[in-house]
């Protein structure tokens, strides 16, 4: 089982959701981070001084899968969150070693979906 | 005060000129009443500032109105647009708005320069529009309707248009429609107000005016990305309340303050604009409990502005109980319009600004024709339900011309705007947000 | 405005008859007023007119303050409650509740129906309430009273009251708890009034009365889930702050208002007021210094609206320095209650309704039977300080009638509307927050 | 009201002899206003209670104007600091602030103790500085400048001083800065006031005084850790917005109030303070096109209230062409200031009150001196621009001495208090925040 | 070494924290999610426009612990977050291969705790 | 490849930042979390009630790195973040199996820079 991470531009949440439902990957936990990368973005002026430091808004997804749904996941974000410039974001892999799921306390493969 | 006196008098003259061809009672009334030289009256003059005050400070209520519902990255671009119209017009309107609305009469099409700058502007009554203020508090009144009208229409194309455009567009459109409208209506001599159209605080002037312009501005600019089912909620529901928190107390100088004075007729007005607002918010939420089976906080929002909007050109000629029927019938069609209608039509007015100002208001305009009555105001006149059904006709007729004025105009002047300089954001613009894009600003930080 | 004239004539009969009862002195009175045609002073109708607005105000601010202390998922339903009293409660007060309240008196108990749906309240002034401005001013000032005391209830039950519940409490608290007390202490023919009971601007028709029914409200819905030690801080301590802010400004309206004129009356109740509060803020400030070290932001505006409440029956009557005393004495009260007594009783009044209305208003009432002098106010009272004791006991009567009647009221009410359709909103939707379960809506979005 | 009359009198003596070293004139014309015992008008109280809620609705709007722009760690320190100022100075004024201001002059350098507590100071109108509205209503007025000025300063050490420390310098600084400074420009009796200053409505008293505090305070201070490359953007700009556009709400009462009456000198007021703030507004947004390609909501907001600021001090004698004028400068020269000069200086004057208040001020006081013409006010005078170059001289001398005075006292305080108690928050509470350390409060809560 | 992330229902992190805290894990860190799953929320309203994609707000933990509290974080979640309800979360268990803790600049199974 | 996560004090996002740069590491995702630690924070206290469970606010950085990177990240982070005083935070190594970079596709080790 793998837990990937992505890294995302925010107007693509919609998109990428869109493309994992597609591939029947339904379950993702996203949230707001900052990301500091090669895209450098439009620098924040007040009382016309620039800020430092440019910390952009991005949108992070975690989503565990069975490894056979790896590269379909992997796929599937690409293909949602591409529009070709800098600061598209990255995808992480990283191993699962274990999935509990809360409610019945199933564990492993079947808990995950 | 001599020179300020002496000023006044030099451009009463040409006044007095026109006047002439007003015939001798219109004339006689206002010289008489020039004789007189009419003092200032202490209550009314504070009530008309004060009412000043509260007009302005519904530009900043709208702005947070809107800013709540939009998102997160587009909530500054909105209060900068109406921070900027309330410099701008401002300006514009000592320059030469004011004149051009309600300066001595070119042929019931508009006001003459004489008062450019405010020339002539003293702070002696001016009888021809209030007898009882200094002219000056009647012209800053004035101004504040200036200022919000343009504002309005930002609802509608919210969230995408370039801010350069929207000044130069904001700037045209107050001075080529606005203006022009206002003095139709309110500057003496105007055709419509020949005609004896009651608009006793701006329902054509204000809201008809601004909604057309906004349904004209989004069609012109066309959908925001995503439009309909990928655009994020509103961001901020709170400001969005405290916008209409502060709307509904600004309104009562709105209408109130258009009696240009403290006393019953303020009163009437005051009483009918907050019992059609309450109505209005109560069947907007009754209309959703029964369609979706939950009231919906923005709902009750819009629609106590929608009854705010349709007792506008009302609120001097109307009863309590019939400002409770105007008020039910904002929300129906207001509702009809800013759900059904949108939804069927396509068309993405952001915050339904036409929805609410442009229906709102042709129903306010047409109820006045329905409910008026001189009882409450005998300088007014009776409406159809009081048997005369004139007035209802006349309605009508300033409702279309105005519809068809400021649509056309509307349009022509964004065409023009966008052909010289582009008024949509690119989609970059547009998916980054208008703020960072447009202002090197963030509305609100992540980090502590 | 002939018939606005005839109408009023035509319900001032039954007054008429009514005053017979009073006896010959108040009926010259009146009479005399009603001969001389009281004429519209427009100084005192644009700070009645003014003052009116500022009431209103206080709703949405009061809308800010609560909820700025309720958790995140909660904040659009106590917005909601409060919006929706506006629209409520107004509607009720044009058709039935006005007259209730103020109609002509049926036996010191209640007014009767005669001026239903506000036939026959006109543009005349009604010299037995106010006989400067018109009636209709008087009416509308006193409807945002009638609107804010339900409001201030939502302090109590806030984050577990099922809106539809809600709505229909609100109504029936209006309506039998409100309009009955309003009619007793301000009405003509009241009981209360005819008792001498010193009430300048509601501490015990609103506050009082509300903060009972706040308590009863607390207990009959008993405590959140989690309370006391799992429930989450307050989500937005600046809102709280600005609808503090906003709360303080509307008071001007809400104390100096209730002298229904511009004058010297109204200005020293403007001036305690403002007193009272500033020196109510301090106390409490330096109660949390000295017991923590450190004052809080929470603190210092819950002093502020103590102090507010607390002067608000004795505006009228009490010199600056007096104001001080009171304003103390209602930190130092209302800390005890919401902070001592509630966690020793274990009651969950979420905002404290209770700790600052409830027993801010019972301080007001009794100070005001401790400082009144008729130096301030010749047509007022000495209080107890001035060596009138007899006043003090009137105000202890009345306080307790006001305590008795609004507990067992409510309490009745509160039943009766849990019985038929529950009142407290089921665990999951506690959990989930009453936004969405109850709106279908989130207050803020968490991407953009 | 016998008593209060009494009291009145009581101290009307000692005013009076000392009017006798007034020459016979003035002596006459207040004895006259004495003998026929000023009636109250009720348009002028209404306007002026109107006008005192207005501006102390500008220190909660200051408080959001200022806590937007810190850091989210710091937002409930500047509320807190804003409120505990409407608390704290409110009581210093009643007890003894307003004496020291207004009471009977001692020598032209400040007022005896004579009405301390407010003895003497009734409902009964005092001629010597407002004929035609209560005593108290004047009292009261004036006290809402004497709580924003002080609170005016926090922008300049925002996010770093000490809460206790705060406190102490703050009722310091009104006492030993501000009250004279108010006697010696407004005071009758006041040296500067005998030398013929204008000072409509406080550009000395209030904003060069406080501009001043703010620099002294900003160097003694010492920087920010971490500025100003690493010190977080505004938190909140929205709440920015909010509070400028209640300020500049609130203004119309600042400037138009000091009219003392509601008449064609109040709306001369009102008209100029509305046109240079706009004209502010727009000129700094100009700026920021040209330098930096965008405007910002941060930049039209400040020149906002430059303009503000500038106009105080000639709000009751300029023309409103001149206003646009004053605008321009305004923004300009606070520009420079809170931009250029800043920077080089590198001084950390969080959120500009000394660019912004302080330039702003001195600006409006010598334009005074410039644009001032008895045209708009016969009991004004001439300015240089209307052939009267001595007003200049006079503004320039009053300035000086006003900009030293405050800068020495303002150094001394600080210094005393910062050995007494330590004025600066350690590290750990600026790098933990404000909020926490002060007053352990978060403004918001993360999880729901 | 493991590191243990959870997510799980809004309302249920002061209960998961107590019972943590019974298990003597002190050290813990929280943060706000988004979750899609299989839990169907209530869909939002805005005049009258329902939203699609339901990204319900969730709470996620994430805890580093040694091999041996492994079994009991996890039964210390499942027992606070369980409502039985769908809904109610999932908990991801993920390899950890070195900790530091910066004070002192410890590393390892000493760090962790 | 190594994903580093690491949980500082919120005032030393820009000094951790800063020294990051200096070892050339540009590329970082940050987020604002709460922690439960050995820091006993300052109490809450609302209306004199002391808010119970001491969350405080804190900043988690993620970064992923090539292993030659992974000395020089945490030297950089600690030397950042240290100040010497309970709370400084912690530094979490975990396994990186993949990373891709959405733009152009690439993956594995040239796609994480
Ligand atoms: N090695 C990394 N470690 C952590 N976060 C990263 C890393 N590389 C990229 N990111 C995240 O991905 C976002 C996009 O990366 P960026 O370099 O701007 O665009 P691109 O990936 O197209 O080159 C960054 O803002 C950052 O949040
Ligand atoms: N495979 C997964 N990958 C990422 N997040 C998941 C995954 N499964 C569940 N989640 C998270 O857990 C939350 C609860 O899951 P859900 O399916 O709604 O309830 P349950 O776990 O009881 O079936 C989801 O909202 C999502 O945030
Ligand atoms: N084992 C852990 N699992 C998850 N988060 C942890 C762990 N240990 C520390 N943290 C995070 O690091 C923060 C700092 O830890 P703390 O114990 O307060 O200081 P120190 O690391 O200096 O002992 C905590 O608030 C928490 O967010």
């Amino acid at each position: 089982m793998k837990y990937i991470i992505a890294i995302i531009q925010p107007d693509r949440v919609q998109d990428v959701l869109a493309k994992l439902e597609e591939k029947e990957i339904h379950l993702v936990t996203v949230s707001q981070v900052l990301g500091r990368g090669r895209q450098k973005g439009i620098a924040e002026v007040y009382r016309s001084h620039k800020e430092p430091g440019n910390l952009l808004k991005k949108v992070k997804l975690e989503i565990a899968v069975n490894q056979e749904f790896v590269a379909a996941t992997i796929e599937a974000i690409t293909s949602g969150a591409r529009s070709g410039q800098i600061g598209d974001g990255k995808i992480f892999v990283l191993d699962l070693a274990e999935v509990v799921r809360i409610r019945p306390g199933e564990t492993g493969g079947v808990a995950i979906g | 005060m001599e020179t300020t006196v002496g000023k006044a008098r030099s451009s009463i003259f040409p006044l007095i000129f026109f006047l002439i061809f007003l015939g001798i009672t219109a004339l006689a009334t206002v010289v008489a009443a020039a004789d007189e030289a009419p003092k200032v009256d202490t209550g009314d003059t504070a009530w008309v500032l004060m009412a000043s005050a509260l007009v302005l400070l519904m530009t900043p209520a709208l702005a947070f109105f809107y800013g709540g519902l939009v998102r997160r990255k587009n909530v500054l671009s909105v209060l900068m647009q109406c921070f900027l119209i309330m410099c701008l017009i401002s300006i514009q309107w000592v320059l030469f708005g004011y004149t051009l609305s309600f300066g001595p009469d070119i042929g019931g099409w508009i006001g003459g320069l004489d008062w450019f700058g405010l020339k002539g502007v003293g702070l002696e009554p001016f009888a021809g529009y209030a007898g009882t203020i200094p002219h000056q508090a009647f012209m800053i009144f004035q101004m504040m309707f200036a200022i919000i009208t343009p504002a309005l229409i930002i609802g509608a194309f919210a969230e995408r248009m370039k801010f350069a455009a929207f000044a130069v567009f904001a700037l045209l459109w107050a001075t080529l429609v606005y203006d022009p409208v206002c003095h139709w209506v309110w500057g003496i001599g105007g055709f419509m107000r020949n005609w004896g159209a009651l608009d006793f605080a701006g329902g054509t002037v204000v809201h008809i005016n601004a909604g057309m312009a906004a349904l004209v501005a989004a069609i012109v600019l066309g959908k925001r990305i995503g439009y309909p089912d990928n655009v994020a909620p509103p961001h901020n529901l709170p400001f969005a309340v405290l916008g209409a928190g502060l709307l509904w107390f600004g309104w009562f100088g709105f209408n109130a303050g258009s009696a240009l004075g403290a006393g019953s007729l303020a009163t009437s007005a005051f009483v009918v604009t907050h019992i059609a607002s309450a109505a209005a918010g109560l069947t907007w939420s009754l209309i959703e409990w029964m369609r979706h089976g939950r009231p919906t906080v923005l709902g009750i929002i819009t629609g106590a502005v929608a009854g705010l909007v349709a007792i506008t050109p009302a609120s001097g000629f109307v009863t309590p109980v019939s400002a409770i029927w105007i008020g039910i019938g904002a929300s129906v069609l207001c509702y009809l319009a800013a759900v059904i209608l949108k939804a069927k039509l396509g068309y993405d007015d952001t915050l339904d600004a036409f929805g609410v100002h442009g229906v709102g208001g042709i129903w306010g305009a047409i109820a006045t024709g329905l409910f008026a009555t001189k009882t409450v105001n005998a300088a007014g006149a009776d409406g159809l339900f009081y048997g005369n059904p004139a007035q209802l006709w006349i309605q009508v007729k300033v409702t279309l011309v105005t519809v068809v004025w400021a649509f056309v105009m509307s349009f022509v002047l964004l065409k023009i705007v966008n052909a010289i300089m582009g008024a949509r954001a690119s989609e970059h613009e547009e998916r980054v947000g208008l703020d960072l894009t447009g202002h090197s600003e963030s509305a609100y930080t992540v980090l502590d």
